[in-house]
């Protein structure tokens, strides 16, 4: 065990992965000598070498492309984009054959790859630097999402997203790249892509987020004291999602608020409510609350905090809930 | 301004000319007998195959067909240059390279009837389905090319695509990257001079589809599309440059759609009888012939050998489609993922 | 008034638009001469000319992106793509640029530009053929989408799409287009971007759809001979939603289905049953049903009438409910 | 095989030499004494600008910045051969254009501080906003030059991009269109190269950015773009080709990034000292001044005099930007849609 940040242990996840399986390779935008521009590969292509950590020419529709050509032929091509606004362009290539290559071989062709993406905003970067776009990916046919939250669960999640043999699109949370360290075992462990996490066990209310907002989450709940006795979910995978710990917990509460940092319509957190209508809804005692980011472009910095759902907002949310 | 030294000039490279005369008898292939009426034999095949597809699609049993004539030459000749442990990467109107692969015609039918398992055991030919969004299966031979080279192989990947593809960015981005990295990846332009209605010259301003070459610091070769030794020499010479570790090849086939686009097409809406009428002329199938003919290798007898005989397989091949039990409903829940999750697990339930 | 299929309702707007305003123009492959794959240009190249129908090369991303920049320069493009696979690569231009550009220039520049995209399956096309991905353009901040379902219906949100000053997706039901004809005016129409239809009035059950699906869910209820007071809601417009007309039908009927040919998992479907949850929670007396498509790739025609919802299953989401 | 006759030598056009010696006097254009004091006082102001910026980044008053350093030949050079009406559609490292072009550098900082109203009132120059993701911003730049053709207007667009946004489809898709439409557009690239730390040659195998437009069948011309006469004179005459009906123009403004990529970057860890050192004596500012010097229109004087009115024009710019008013939250929900949803409402009802 050795205390990390989200950075570190993905960074050992990919070592760890690359050492143990050559065909495992690592492509991006400077991913190579300059580590990256979250310095999530920093030391791989020291250790790997050119053919291993592969800096691409800046064409995003190139690197999710060629790597699925790859990965029929028998690589696991591990690929980086920089920022969430840039892997727009690759939605193209994922549905139409990344997520459908499986089907349109009849099962002779498969391709395991995984798409590595920064998520989400609260770095104060540029613009198109800090959209949350699972919905696009979730809405994919034949594609895995994976959102972890933090170090820990970080690692494992990609161990397990790495070996997996389909396209899996990981969503890591930028804002916490840096900003929490945990516990990681050194050792490779897997955690399973059907697994939600029940982080808080809770009879009141189930609160339900992924991502950078679990912490957010966590942070809220914390400034509400006790209050309410209150479940508190990660999802980890978005899909497929684990509907199971989702709809006994809201069976159990009879009340939820959700938390989603992309805008509001048709975000995953619709998803969310309508499992829950489809398979809780007589045990619901109030609607659930969805506490989203707004349908407006996430702002440039200075307005980014107004964007992103805050502590207030949640715990707003859940005490329309328990005051239903 | 600056005094720019610019010369362009990517010779149409022909060893058959119209006439069915070897112009070219230093760069003729040493072809044996054999080889050459197997490239007949096939270029027929592929053109009753054709025929029939057509037939098929008037008559309700295909749902829709795009047919490969006048491009026999640029499919044939390059299929077969192509070794058992390369890869080909196709879009949708490489029937012709299907055949000469070794794909059952059937199939080939089966798929353009709607079903889906037309598809299926590819990976015994090394080969990626259709890809029917244009330009988009370019960057998965560079990829399957690039794995390759990875993996210490041996083979190569070539891939096919039209004139109009050369229009998107991921003809681009792929070729951008198998400059880049040196991979053993041989790009086949099959130029058919039409994107459906859009004429070559509206696709883009450059003179040639070829000189694209250039902007990606790769060798770019053009060849008569409609001679089957011409593109077998240019394919084998850019596939084995690509296997010794010479780099990738952007070809152009410069070639002729002589039947419309797909069977819902109308090509009398855009484009002149006379154009049809010349490039007919240029029938590549013709030419060989001629060329066999004057090589003592061809008479009335062997013709009507060869054409029974691609009938007699592809009536075969219809007799096998036609018999196909339809698919399983249920197959569409098969191969989404390697492990049906949940979600789609009660959803088939729910359909069943 | 004239009896026009869809098809030729289409036609109409589109010239008279060209008539009333020089600065519309048409863009897309095989546009003029050709007069659309869909044949819905047809004639408009003849009357026009080479710079108002503007056959493009092949580049979707070149269409949607050079458009951008007409529009914002003073002109009104009206684009098409041949089919739904084929729009997927303009989403990162839809995303980044023409949702945005109005909020990027401070309200200085604006995009009116229409995307004319033949919608779903049912024609029996080729793969790629015939998706529906109205997920993804209603979850893109800065954009309408419209979904019409008639040849009445089209012509008036057409007009209304190409005046209106936002980026519009519109959503052409494919396999409608020449399916059944309806008493269209000749003269010029608007029908507006944010108002649902309520096309029969009931009392027992609400049925949602848009697009083709209002055909099927029509033929559905049929079926079922007046055995409940069905109120049957087309949407016209996805983004802005008419969401009173929804809550306020929901409310009086208290049970809901909703029909969506799309994938499941975070369909648009899943924002519909979002609202309702959130503002007539109290008056559901069962869950609201989703009829959708499954989360598999769109199959090819043998097997897309299992996929495409039906009658049977429509009606079998409607026993369901009122049997709760 | 083919004989094919390919020359491509694209000469690096240069007027003024590394020394400050006019090497092409016929080229040279006619600059008044005047003209010439505005391009080196523009060029020095935008280095100003540029040191201040990076200032205000380190000190926390930025959020992050692209320097121009070393581009302000390409980017003074280039923005002062337009015309006002004339558009200009940037990138994110086009500062020097902003400024040229008469944007106010308060509203340049306060873009980079993070607060979108930085790119307010660009329709009074005719100037599109700071556009990040690379090459996205090209085929607009062909929309612009397209409508303006289309409405029979006499202007012409220029659009600015990295050797690594040559790499995109989007590069790919608009500069083909530009080509087949033949629309009033100048292509800028500005080969800095690097893209962050990806060099040049690993970018893409041409041996050159600009003969890529051999690809698109366009105009290409090379340029010294540490050179300002020469960038001007090139520059200029595309604009006055695209604007007369005669095509697009592809310029390789050949330069160098004299920074970090951004200020989040590290150069070090991916290029020598040596050749940012090597690139630094070729520094166009000081190029300009030995020339200026030698035809008797630079001294001490007039060098402080620009400087400091620089830094006078900067500080004023620096206090205007550090006192405006943060931007009111509600400014998320506006100028989303020419009517606000009645979603957004609510969520704008919910937020106040
Ligand atoms: C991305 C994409 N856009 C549009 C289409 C519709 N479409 C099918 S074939 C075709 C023309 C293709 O022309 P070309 O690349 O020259 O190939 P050819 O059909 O001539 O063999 C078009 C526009 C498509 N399949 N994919
Ligand atoms: C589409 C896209 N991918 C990645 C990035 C991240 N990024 C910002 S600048 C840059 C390098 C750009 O290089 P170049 O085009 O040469 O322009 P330069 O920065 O050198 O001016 C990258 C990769 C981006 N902004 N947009
Ligand atoms: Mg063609
Ligand atoms: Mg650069």
């Amino acid at each position: 065990m050795t205390r990390m940040n989200l950075v570190q242990a993905i960074n050992l996840a990919l070592k760890q992965e690359m050492e143990r399986d050559s065909t495992v390779v690592l492509m991006g935008e400077d991913v190579g000598k300059d580590g990256g521009v979250f310095r999530v590969t920093e030391g791989l292509w020291q250790q790997f070498g050119d053919s291993r950590v592969i800096d691409t020419p800046l064409a995003e529709v190139g690197i999710i492309s060629v790597a699925i050509g790859m990965a029929i032929a028998g690589m696991k091509p591990v690929t980086e984009v920089q920022f969430d606004g840039f892997s727009l362009p690759m939605l193209d290539q994922l549905y139409n054959h990344a997520g459908r290559m499986r089907k349109r071989s009849q099962g002779k062709y498969h391709v395991p790859l995984v798409l590595r993406i920064p998520h989400g905003g609260g770095i104060r970067a540029l613009e198109h630097h800090s959209e949350s776009l699972e919905t696009f990916f979730t809405h994919i046919p034949g594609i895995k999402v994976v959102a972890p939250s933090g170090p820990y669960n970080a690692k494992g999640l990609l161990v397990s997203s790495i070996r997996d043999p389909d396209p899996v699109v990981f969503l890591e949370p930028k804002r916490v790249y840096r900003a929490i360290k945990e516990e990681v075992p050194e050792e490779e462990y897997e955690i399973p892509l059907n697994k939600a996490e029940v982080v808080q066990e809770g009879s009141d209310i189930t609160v339900i987020a992924w991502g950078a907002m679990q912490k957010i989450v966590r942070e809220a709940i914390e400034q509400l004291n006790g209050k309410y006795s209150i479940e508190i979910i990660d999802l980890l995978t978005l899909y497929p999602l684990d509907r199971n710990t989702v709809i006994d917990s809201v069976k159990k509460t009879g009340r939820c608020v959700v938390v989603q940092e992309a805008p509001r319509t048709c975000g995953y957190g619709a998803e969310l409510i309508a499992t829950i209508n489809e398979k809780a809804l007589l045990s619901l005692e109030a609607p659930v609350q969805r506490v989203t980011g707004y349908d407006v472009p996430m702002p440039l910095p200075k307005l980014e905090n107004y964007y992103i759902p805050d502590a207030t907002r949640i715990n707003k949310a859940i005490e329309t809930v328990m005051s239903f | 301004m600056p005094k720019n030294d610019i010369r362009i000039n990517f010779e149409l490279f022909q060893i058959l000319n119209e006439d069915g005369r070897i112009v070219n008898t230093r760069d003729m292939p040493q072809l044996k007998n054999d080889d050459i009426k197997r490239m007949y034999e096939l270029m027929v095949l592929a053109r009753v195959f054709d025929d029939t597809a057509l037939k098929l699609q008037r008559e309700g049993r295909l749902l829709t067909y795009a047919s490969l004539q006048g491009q026999e030459a640029s499919q044939i000749g390059s299929a077969i240059a192509l070794q058992k442990e390369d890869w080909f990467v196709p879009s949708y109107r490489e029937n012709g390279v299907f055949i000469a692969r070794g794909h059952p015609m059937d199939m080939l039918y089966q798929y353009w009837a709607g079903d889906e398992r037309g598809m299926d055991k590819l990976d015994s030919i090394n080969g990626l389905p259709v890809a029917i969004p244009v330009g988009s299966q370019i960057p998965h031979a560079v990829g399957i090319a690039w794995a390759n080279k990875l993996l210490g192989k041996r083979s190569v990947a070539a891939v096919y695509f039209g004139d109009g593809a050369t229009s998107k960015g991921d003809f681009h981005e792929g070729v951008n990257f198998a400059g880049v990295f040196q991979v053993p990846c041989v790009f086949i332009c099959q130029n058919n001079q039409w994107a459906i209605s859009v004429s070559r010259k509206k696709q883009t301003a450059s003179e040639t589809i070829v000189q694209k070459a250039i902007a990606y610091g790769i060798e770019g070769v053009l060849v008569d599309g409609n001679d089957v030794f011409a593109v077998f020499k240019v394919v084998r010479d850019a596939v084995e440059r690509a296997r010794s570790g010479k780099g990738p090849t952007l070809i152009e086939c410069y070639t002729y759609r002589m039947q419309n686009h797909t069977t819902a097409d109308d090509w009398k809406k855009y484009r002149s009888e006379e154009e049809v009428e010349r490039w007919k002329q240029k029938d590549p199938i013709e030419r060989l012939k001629k060329y066999m003919e004057s090589e003592g290798i061809w008479d009335e007898n062997y013709e009507k050998m060869v054409w029974d005989d691609a009938r007699t397989q592809v009536s075969e091949a219809t007799r096998k489609f036609e018999s196909v039990e339809p698919p399983s409903p249920l197959d569409m829940f098969k191969d989404v993922y390697g492990k049906l999750p949940p979600e789609i697990e009660e959803q088939r339930k729910d359909f069943e």
